[in-house]
């Protein structure tokens, strides 16, 4: 399946995923009902709502592990079939395998994917360990380490591919404010270099609003609601006075 | 393996001898207490046996090695299908609901009712030996490990899935690792059922081996001979077994040392 | 009568235990006040344990098994001789139709035991080697003969006769050749402390005898079949030649021998004599 | 339980049933396949045998009860002490380092030679066997129990420091809801083992019991009777196993349906 | 020890914990380091600092489940061996028993202490699962939650109790904003309902300030330097720009 580049051309629209009147329920009351949404190439979608509504459920459908009850999903025009290589994804639960060291976590998504140089594998993680703090602790198992770092792990395996789609739930819920600034930044510039989909699930508005060019926010009811992000790249003063309000504006949102 | 570790488990590996030694201790007061209590020759004096084993000490060790080529080389192939079959049946639901009834048909039927059979079919030499074995213990290996195998967070296979892994990714990166456990469990089990079952496979048509070591005794009524047997016999096992839970140590680091 | 006396007795499913089983279900011990338990062993071994148990007044053996048992201080005595015969068999295949044949050929027997020592009396008297392959489980050694695995082996009746009908070839016969090592075997405890039980045992058991030389083989043969053995039995007794004899005496000569030969292959180290091991003063007169 | 969830189960119970059947079926094709490769004596026609049954099925209904009534109080008893002494030497490292060496030694060592001891201290009757067959599984069960709980997240036992729990709520909420899976594994093994095992207990001084029934018709060489005692041993098994598949379903929910 | 009612009475000093000089090291390099520290009765206090710095280490201290390497811990004057009952601890890793429905897990802590009525545990479990609004979900079991959801069945479990010392590692990270402060709220009202001293984690800085009388903050050192916070409990308006100046002042702190 190594036919994204000629897909990208082929495939004018610009559209990377394509949901379609999408509803699901686990056997009960439904949680996702009937979701319309586009997800362009390249940009980025900060998925909000509160909890239990269906995030994770979301994610877990456009990667392709749920198959809505109704309605459909295409990615790169085409139907979504189980899941895809290309489709790179931070599960909430982390899903660190208790035998895995940090780096061989690290290591793992490259050992999938056949055929690469072992060298540049190797540095390769251990620069994104580098950048995400991890270097000193990359001989420890996950139960040796503190809940940010196993998910600095989890984060690690989830960037370390060449993914056109990036799902991220939750990636710096157990960081500190510091810490999950520079991951923030980590994360931007990564998806940025791939030219990849970012759709990450956050409670945290303040991230919503820095990472995602639109904001996308699933109510009780399982509807998407998609809301423009003016504060979005603003260079200078990241955090000025008006992403205040707009933080505030989307809590009320919320509510 | 950083140097820490190294001497981490050098300093396992002592206290490993002074669990077999212990183990052996232990056995020999519960004798000596049989001994004292039943007081009937079919159980003699630990200390005469001792006395007696020079009289075997050389004979026993081509026994417990004949043995011991056979015992591996079962458990060896039983594990190279049982451990495969298990994970196969965990894995596909058809596949389990095609083969879990029939292992379950099988398992519980005496094995050595088959001896006629593989005596038919493999002659009475070493093959059939080691076949009957393997009979005796790959359906409780399949077991075993598909339980084991079951266990495994079903989210775990959904980060496999997430890259497409091949099977064989699959099985080395996520199922291997995770059924280890599961894999020494079994071991120690049929460990110790193939070294009992010598007692089958060992009582025809050969003349080395522990198992037909100890019948002979047995059935000669030389009991300090048959005690010497078995002592060697419990011996190898618990030798065996610390092997294994150094093995264990090893290859399963994660696991026993989980201080959080 | 009531009967007040009592004995446990350990068989095995062989020809040997056929009067006993009679015996018992004819009624004959009742008829002599005794009241019998019978244990039944599938294998020699579980039987010795019984006795090392002392679980049991009597049993059904060998002269071997009762000088092994003498050489590890449990006292037993042989009492009398009993009915049984060995036959020496050659696989179908083999092409082996007489004894000689078997000269330096594969013969699967239980080693140290009865089956040896009439196994080596042939081939002593015939003037040849062989190599023995240990099987002791019945079904195995009777399998490995009809698949050819083995040339030889040596069997008891009625599986013999059962061999020898699936195409074994006949080359023996221990009674034809007046080997006897069979005996009944009662502890000293046993003879003792209950002499009369012991004696009343015999004259029940020569009753039975007697009764299976008078009847027609199909009126009992049922009991047998509830005890373990193969239908074939009734078939083997009918075509029988020799009257089955009631209890007797194994001949000095004769025990010597086996003393012998059991000392020989290392399983005693002492020469028991005749009059250590054996009492047949219970026998009826 | 709710209306729902009887209703799943109700369903459950109907596959089994399919599945009891596909195991007799799976066996019988093998069997039949056996049959026709062997072509000897030692492997009876399925057919045929199954035109012999009219002939033993009402006795062999009571040797399945006597074997069955045997097997039930052993796997209860061993079970009894198995899992206390499994559990218990997972949680305490001292007991562990003085009893796991002794299991280790005594685990390999082929029970029947133990035999002499039994029938000495215990007689001939259902007591020794009773007790034989407990002492040939208890040590596997031991050895499942404590490698099993070995594998509960030591953060779960930090939960219950937490309430100071008695060592009593601490089985009660915690040990035994976990261990649960590994007893219903280890219970599948020992029950094999049991069942197989009934062949050296039921070998001597009874009349009653399938071991004792497929014995006799060996030495017998009644080939066909012996068929119809494995067959009848296979089918007690697989309901055996079935009802442990039905009581693991409904005594561990949390499982096997997890789809997440 | 159900005598702490008389402890209280007898301690006149108004100091439930004390850590003196108190060091830990997992066998590498020192984690907590030298810290000394008193928890007052019925305050509350939030322990903030970089991700891996140790404060899962002293709350587990704290707890009784790690001992000092150096140093001591006394609470209610008393030294502290081993856990106390009257010691509450949520953990970072949540710890659900997979076998336990939500009900089940917050109803344990009350069958933990004997003796009590059980129609009265019944409703206090399902007033609480109200309150965390979990009343639907009581008779899933964790695999059937949302990582939100399962947080607050830990909570449940965490406050169901009559604890004098309250230890939360990140008891509301994966939790929305909105759902966020109705949980605040919740543990701040239990916290001053039982009289208890809380001692919590978090890497939300608004969350700390909402939270906590005092703002432990735990540097790279394994130093732990004590902040008043002024913000706290200011009732009219819970976040005016002062607010937001204090949440800035502890971020350049943090750095
Ligand atoms: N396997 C399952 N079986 C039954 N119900 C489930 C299952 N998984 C999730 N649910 C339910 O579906 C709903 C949505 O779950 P989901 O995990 O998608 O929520 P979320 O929006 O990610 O919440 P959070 O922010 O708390 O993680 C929840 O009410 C949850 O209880
Ligand atoms: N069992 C362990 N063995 C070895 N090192 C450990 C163990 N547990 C924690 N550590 C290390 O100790 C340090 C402190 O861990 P701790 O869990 O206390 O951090 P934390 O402050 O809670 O971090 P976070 O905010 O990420 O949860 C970390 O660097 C971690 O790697
Ligand atoms: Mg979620
Ligand atoms: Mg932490």
């Amino acid at each position: 399946m190594n036919e994204n580049v000629d897909q990208r051309l082929i495939d004018g629209s610009g559209i990377l995923a394509r949901l379609r009147n999408v509803s699901f329920d686990y056997g009960g009351k439904p949680v996702i009902k009937n979701v319309n949404l586009e997800l362009k190439k390249g940009s980025s979608y900060s998925l909000i709502g509160q909890s239990g509504t269906g995030k994770s459920t979301l994610l877990n459908l456009a990667a392709g592990f749920l198959r809505p009850k109704e309605g459909s999903i295409e990615i790169l025009s085409k139907p979504l079939k189980g899941t895809r290589k290309e489709t790179a994804i931070m599960f909430q639960e982390l899903a660190l395998f208790p035998w895995q060291t940090v780096y061989q976590a690290a290591l793992m998504p490259l050992k999938m994917s056949n055929g690469k140089d072992k060298n540049g594998m190797e540095e390769r993680v251990i620069k994104l360990l580098e950048e995400l703090g991890l270097t000193e602790l990359k001989d420890k198992y996950p139960h040796q380490l503190s809940g940010g770092e196993r998910q600095r792990t989890a984060l690690a395996r989830g960037l370390i591919g060449e993914p056109d789609l990036l799902l991220m739930d939750e990636p710096t819920s157990s960081l500190d404010t510091v810490t999950k600034e520079s991951i923030q930044e980590l994360i931007r510039k990564q998806q940025q270099k791939l030219q990849a989909t970012l759709l990450f699930v956050t409670h945290d508005i303040e991230e919503a609003l820095l990472l995602g060019e639109k904001i996308l926010l699933l109510n009780g009811e399982g509807s998407v609601l998609t809301i423009d992000n003016p504060c979005y790249l603003r260079k200078q003063q990241r955090k000025d006075l008006a992403f205040y309000e707009q933080c505030i504006y989307l809590k009320e949102l919320l509510m | 393996m950083t140097e820490k570790i190294k001497r981490h488990y050098r300093g396992r590996r002592k206290n490993k001898a002074g669990e077999l030694l212990w183990g052996l201790l232990s056995f020999l007061l519960l004798w000596e207490i049989l001994y004292l209590t039943v007081k009937n020759h079919t159980i003699p004096s630990p200390y005469l046996t001792f006395l007696y084993f020079p009289n075997v000490g050389n004979r026993l060790i081509w026994h417990l090695l004949a043995s011991l080529a056979r015992v591996g080389t079962a458990v060896g192939v039983s594990l190279l299908i049982g451990v495969p079959a298990g994970i196969a049946l965990s894995a596909s639901k058809g596949l389990r609901k095609l083969f879990s009834p029939f292992v379950y048909f099988i398992y519980p039927i005496p094995k050595v009712a088959f001896l006629p059979v593989f005596m038919l079919l493999f002659g009475l030499g070493n093959l059939s030996k080691i076949l009957l074995v393997i009979w005796i213990i790959v359906f409780q290996i399949i077991l075993a490990i598909r339980d084991g195998a079951d266990q495994i967070p079903k989210i775990f296979y959904k980060v496999m899935a997430g890259y497409q892994a091949t099977p064989l990714k699959n099985l080395r990166y996520l199922i291997i690792p995770a059924i280890l456990p599961y894999i020494f469990s079994s071991l120690r089990i049929s460990l110790g059922i193939s070294l009992a079952s010598l007692f089958f496979a060992e009582n025809y048509a050969t003349k080395y081996g522990i198992g037909y070591f100890i019948l002979s005794a047995w059935t000669k009524m030389n009991y300090r001979e048959m005690f010497c047997g078995i002592l060697a016999l419990g011996l190898l096992g618990i030798f065996l077994f610390v092997l294994l839970d150094i093995m264990e140590e090893v290859l399963v680091p994660w696991s026993k040392e989980e201080t959080h | 009568k009531q009967p007040e006396k009592e004995l446990t007795f350990g068989i095995l499913p062989a020809e040997s235990a056929i009067p006993i089983i009679l015996a018992k279900e004819k009624g004959f011990f009742e008829d002599e006040g005794l009241n019998v338990t019978i244990k039944s062993f599938s294998s020699p071994n579980d039987r010795n344990v019984a006795v090392q148990a002392k679980e049991l007044d009597g049993v059904i053996g060998d002269v071997m098994t009762e000088a092994a048992f003498y050489e590890n201080g449990l006292k037993l005595k042989i009492t009398s001789d009993i009915n049984e015969d060995f036959k020496i068999l050659s696989s179908p295949d083999s092409g082996i139709t007489d004894m000689k044949g078997l000269d330096g050929k594969k013969v699967s027997l239980v080693p140290n035991f009865i089956l040896e020592y009439i196994m080596d009396k042939f081939a002593e008297e015939n003037g040849f080697t062989y190599e023995i392959v240990e099987i002791p489980s019945f079904s195995g050694r009777s399998e490995a003969l009809l698949s050819n695995q083995v040339d030889g082996v040596v069997f008891t009746e009625p599986q013999a006769g059962m061999l020898a009908a699936q195409g074994a070839h006949l080359l023996g016969s221990s009674r034809d050749a007046g080997i006897k090592g069979g005996a009944l075997l009662f502890t000293e405890t046993a003879l003792t402390e209950k002499p009369d039980s012991v004696k009343a045992f015999y004259k029940a058991y020569n009753k039975a005898v007697e009764y299976m030389n008078t009847t027609k083989v199909s009126e009992f043969v049922s009991i047998l079949t509830d005890y373990q053995f193969p239908e074939a039995i009734g078939t083997y007794l009918s075509n029988l030649k020799k009257a089955y004899e009631p209890a007797g005496t194994i001949d000095k000569s004769q025990f010597e021998d086996i003393i012998k030969w059991t000392k020989e292959k290392g399983q005693i180290t002492k020469d028991y004599t005749y009059e250590e091991l054996t009492d047949f003063s219970f026998l009826p007169q």
